[in-house]
């Protein structure tokens, strides 16, 4: 009798991908679990399904985790889903071909920028970068929160942004797919600031209580993500891990689907570590979405579950 | 016995004792209260002040066996004649197939059999009427209440109605205390005829109408008591029926 | 009142409309006047439609979203009515109670997704309650306004053959609301729908809603705009079929629907 | 009709219901009976609406918003009006449109939000397209009615005195209709403010509907409740003064909105 | 002159001419085609088959100097009294001035001096009918077509307005063709009176009234011709009406 769970993913987007191949590979059912994903509109209603009782786990940004410990909510992190945040600043190749070269960020200035909402992580990362390229996004630049990738690059066609920071796949969709934008950073193969390499984006939370009374299924929710995670990593299997992708985000873009698939492999790691507190606290206080003191490494990370995350193994 | 007399006081100074199978007509201008009066009677506006009784008691008791016709038919639209005409009797708790027939006699003597199934929307305004006729006579009140209930009917078919009510009040006499605009109405139908002032209401004139019984509408016209009764009332209310009609609706 | 002439030349005229809107839209997009990729074109649609039926897909979603709107119809109508009956029976409570009800009405129930989600977790019963109260407040408030409407002249009837009040509720205030309560359900009917897709929208796993969030994901307006057109087939033809339903129920009214 | 005893009892209870609402959701935060992270309570509510107060947050927001909404409510009075003038004039094109007009109003707008920044971008135009879409299709309907139910014996009248048929129109079908428009617009005041709230969900720097998402975004019940509250009592007050309003230009009426 | 006679002809064999400044009732069962031939008469209906001629004209003639009294009162609600009654001149492009003056005139003939700011929702339904009277005549037309005109008033108010109409068309001596149920009505007002036979609407008979003019309605009650006349024409209707009465609304 395979134990049923509900887990949730705040946003149907590609850094859920180690949740359906572990879904789709059978490693869930390997550990004696039915699983169903849930996808929703975002962070905070898929944070109240899980306080709620509708989801066992959820898949969500670690700063949602972050704030909802500062609120003394008890949620906790038991994994690492997506270290690196896989996003990318793309512009509009129109306004590219008129530079003549491949553009910075520094040519960002006094543009629109499209976000997906205000506070969200593309908005704050979006700040973060144009302040480390001396650019200030209050007065140099415009940024415009538009709910949906696909609305963003509606509004880019009609006219009314220059530039946009998606989130995978939209990067590829867009540059390679569309061939309507340019790339103009993308953190995702590593460009930017450090700050986004390593910093937990993605991470499994579920409930202090969920976890005090069911702690064998959590691992064993573990255990399969883990291993969904070291067989994406591993290049021969990108073919079929695209594959799932398409199946489960839409097949009208298979080749740049398998561009993406192929950036961020070695992204999905479980590694969590003190300093990706740090990071999502240097992210947020700025914008004052969150108050400084940060909330202790404990109180965010159960960091009880390492040694299952060791599965992995190395990282480079 | 006491029972015999009905002691109605109402209002200003309106003083009216109804006699067992007298049929009293009540005329006044608009708005002077006689539907007022009315309401007092079957208890549907509390008594502010001065005494009703009704059948020795006071208005409104469960039991008082009192019939109201409304000058709008009040007929339930979702409800077929027939069901229209049982709803008292229904109310009471009365076995559907005694109630039923009951209200099957009385439709044929308002000479409505063979509309029993349909509903109110599908007849003509007389026979509205009289199915509101049906409905309260099936219930056999000792007083029937009736406020201007041939108003809202054209002309010929008011005349039709008056003629086959006259007949069953004649042959079935029960009291009745009868509001109407109409002059020829009051006095043709009527053992007595109360002409009420414009608010507040008083009794102006009272007339005994003295007009030999079984009537037929035709003859009452021909008779000079008909006239000179119509003129003498109308006289008593010309110029309250004009204060009334220039004064606000 | 209109005319056997009148009639027929609405019904040409309407198939003339039904054939320029679908055969223009379909023309502007051969000629690339509009764009596609945007716009879609009735002959996608239709080769989308036909694709989802043959693999039960389009049926499989429309009777999940039509579940939950039923459903949510069906909670909204019984507590709606009884809300209605009992503010109309109690008239200080009902005309208290009125501005709160209207004031709880305008509120726009997405920004209320967490709470919901909240409380009834997601799934079904989200799904439900937003199409629960997205009705539930119109017909509360069409019953009443059924309460209010019953002639006074009636109730006085009621009251010389000696009725209690419950046969007064029964006999009159009970039938008289039935007109009021039909109307308000016919409009419920696509709010019921909104609701429900509008909470598949928060999260779900199938339905229409889900149908036009995964093709908005995956860039298919075709796929986006197939589902609204079924739907709204769907919410047309369930009018047609409430609009004669309820003209036979209730044939002893003077004015019927259309 | 309500006499004034009743009407003190009525007043009284609107206040013990407030209180009772206000308070009781105030206790049961206090004493944990509902988790105020989730649901905030009244004085959480009232803090952050003073703190937003005198920072001009809140009032920037709400002027924004409601910008967007009364255009959107103004625009879509115009047309709806003329249109709904139109389909009542030429009975037969009004019999023959009124279905595809239904059906298109059957649609939830949300689902048509990529389309509708396609074509209007975002910014301004989008959220006043959501407003003037939701209000359109029902001020043009009742306006229709509103010609529709004029009555004939008014129309004959004018036609036995020759008038000609735009006098018809001028001095009969157009005042007919002025209280079915008053009507429409008076449901429309709270489908404007969510069309534009909604457009702000999609899209926007400022507003109701980004304030609500900014909090969101941050898990502020709080700061997500405030503004809907203000909302809430914003189209409360501008309802009471629509009603005042169109009660005074319509005295000629029979009977008053309430 | 050709004009001084207007020949009207309508329907199923219904064969009617009126002379100049003559009063014609006409009276039959509901249903009959009565409003029909009023408004073949007013070109608010189309004729089918048969000739309608008003002066010599086809009906429905921009120019035919016609009124119409309806029963209920069509006037505008969101008009006062004094714009409902000029808006026939306001129609015909009479300037403000001289159509208010004359309005006013109309409406000081009628009693409704100092209602002139009320709406007609303000006023009581004998003011009504009084304005709708008023807006008819301040066009001053030839021919008055004039449909049950007092047929929604309460009695005593139908007798007031009878009375000042009565006095006013004697003053003003203009073709009337006036439609009435009430039979006492039709017989008190006019020199002529037409009854017809339920559908398909036939001139079943014609009397000419014969009382002389002028006549005050309280003289008229008294007179033997009267009653005879009401008792013949009542003998003519009863069948009819009692059919129309018990078929469908
Ligand atoms: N519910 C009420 N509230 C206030 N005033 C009322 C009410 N009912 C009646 N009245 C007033 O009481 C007076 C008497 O009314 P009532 O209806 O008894 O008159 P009526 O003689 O029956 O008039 P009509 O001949 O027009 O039927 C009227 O002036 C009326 O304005
Ligand atoms: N618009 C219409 N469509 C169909 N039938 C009509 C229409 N108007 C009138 N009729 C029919 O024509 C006949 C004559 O109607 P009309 O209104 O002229 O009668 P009437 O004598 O004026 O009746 P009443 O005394 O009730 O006013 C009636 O049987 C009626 O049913
Ligand atoms: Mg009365
Ligand atoms: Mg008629």
């Amino acid at each position: 009798q395979d134990t049923k769970l509900n887990i949730g993913v705040s946003v149907k987007s590609i850094f859920g991908l180690p949740l359906v191949v572990a879904r789709d590979k059978g490693f869930f059912k390997e550990e004696g679990l039915d699983v169903t994903l849930e996808y929703f509109s975002g962070g905070p209603p898929a944070t109240a399904a899980l306080m709620g009782g509708s989801l066992q786990f959820l898949n969500g940004a670690l700063e949602n985790n972050v704030k909802t410990a500062k609120a003394n909510q008890p949620i906790v992190t038991i994994m690492n889903i997506q270290s690196n945040y896989a996003g990318a600043i793309i512009l509009r190749k129109e306004i590219a071909d008129k530079l003549g070269r491949a553009p910075k960020v520094e040519d960002l200035k006094g543009l629109k920028i499209g976000t997906l909402s205000r506070g969200g992580f593309t908005d704050v990362s979006t700040r973060y970068i144009l302040k480390t390229a001396g650019i200030d996004p209050e007065k140099d630049a415009t940024l415009v929160p538009i709910r949906g990738a696909d609305r963003q690059l509606a509004a880019g066609k009609a006219g009314e942004i220059d530039a946009a920071m998606v989130t995978e796949p939209w990067g590829p969709i867009a540059v390679e797919g569309l061939g309507e934008w340019v790339y103009v950073l993308n953190t995702t193969v590593g460009q930017g600031p450090v700050l986004f390499q390593d910093m937990g984006y993605v991470v499994l939370q579920t409930t202090r209580d969920y976890l005090a009374k069911n702690r064998p299924v959590a691992e064993k929710v573990v255990r399969a993500i883990v291993k969904a995670q070291k067989f994406i990593a591993d290049p021969k299997n990108v073919e079929e891990v695209t594959q799932i992708a398409l199946k489960e985000y839409g097949d009208s873009q298979p080749k740049a689907m398998r561009i993406s698939v192929e950036t961020q492999a070695k992204t999905y790691v479980p590694y969590m570590n003190e300093a990706m507190i740090g990071k999502t606290m240097d992210l947020l206080v700025p914008n004052g979405l969150i108050k400084e003191p940060a909330p202790a490494y404990k109180d965010v990370v159960d960091a009880s579950f390492e040694p299952l995350w060791k599965a992995y193994g190395p990282v480079k | 016995m006491d029972r015999q007399k009905r002691q109605l006081q109402i209002l200003d100074h309106v003083d009216l004792t109804l006699k067992e199978a007298e049929f009293v007509s009540v005329v006044g201008p608009s708005g002077c209260g006689k539907s007022t009066l009315l309401n007092f009677i079957a208890g549907l506006t509390p008594v502010q002040s001065g005494a009703v009784e009704v059948f020795g008691a006071p208005p409104g008791g469960t039991e008082a066996p009192l019939g109201y016709v409304f000058q709008q038919h009040a007929l339930l639209p979702w409800r077929n004649v027939l069901q229209n005409t049982v709803i008292s009797l229904e109310v009471k708790g009365i076995a559907k197939a005694e109630r039923e027939q009951r209200a099957r006699e009385m439709l044929t003597v308002m000479g409505l059999d063979g509309f029993e199934d349909h509903f109110p929307r599908e007849i003509s305004g007389g026979m509205r009427q009289r199915v509101s006729l049906a409905r309260t006579l099936v219930d056999d009140p000792r007083l029937i209440l009736m406020d201007e209930p041939f108003g809202a009917l054209d002309a010929q078919t008011k005349l039709l109605i008056q003629e086959m009510f006259l007949k069953y009040w004649e042959e079935n006499r029960k009291s009745v205390l009868f509001i109407t605009h109409d002059l020829a109405e009051a006095v043709a139908l009527a053992d007595r005829v109360l002409v009420m002032s414009s608010r507040p209401g008083r009794i102006l004139a009272e007339y005994e109408v003295g007009i030999p019984r079984p009537r037929t509408l035709d003859q009452v016209r021909h008779m000079p008591r008909f006239t000179e009764l119509h003129d003498a009332i109308w006289e008593d209310l010309r110029g309250e029926a004009l204060k009334a009609m220039q004064g606000r609706a | 009142m209109m005319d056997q002439d009148s009639a027929r030349q609405v019904t040409i005229l309407k198939v003339v409309l039904l054939v320029v809107i679908v055969g223009g839209w379909e023309l502007s997009a051969r000629f690339g006047l509009i764009p596609v990729f945007w716009t879609s074109s009735p002959s996608l649609i239709a080769v989308a439609f036909w694709e989802s039926l043959k693999e039960n897909e389009i049926t499989y979603h429309t009777y999940i979203t039509m579940q939950e709107a039923l459903a949510g119809l069906a909670a909204g109508a019984v507590v709606g009515v009884m809300l209605g009956l009992v503010l109309g029976v109690s008239r200080v409570l009902g005309a208290a109670l009125e501005p709160f009800v209207i004031a709880m009405n305008s509120l726009p129930r997405v920004a209320l997704a967490p709470l919901i989600v909240m409380f009834v977790g997601i799934g079904f019963a989200s799904k439900f309650l937003l199409a629960f109260s997205l009705v539930v407040v119109p017909i509360m408030l069409n019953t009443y306004e059924g309460i209010k409407a019953a002639d006074p002249q009636l109730i006085n009837m009621m009251r010389v053959i000696h009725a209690k009040r419950y046969q007064v509720f029964y006999k009159v205030l009970l039938p008289n609301c039935v007109p009021w309560i039909f109307s308000a359900l016919r409009v419920s009917i696509s709010f019921a729908i909104i609701g429900a897709i509008v909470g598949e929208f928060i999260s779900a796993r199938a339905g229409i809603g889900y149908m036009i969030d995964s093709a908005a994901g995956a860039f298919d307006t075709t796929g986006m705009i197939m589902p609204l057109i079924v739907l709204m087939v769907l919410a047309f033809s369930i009018d047609r079929a409430f609009v004669a339903t309820s003209n036979r129920l209730l044939r002893w009214r003077d004015e019927a629907l259309s």
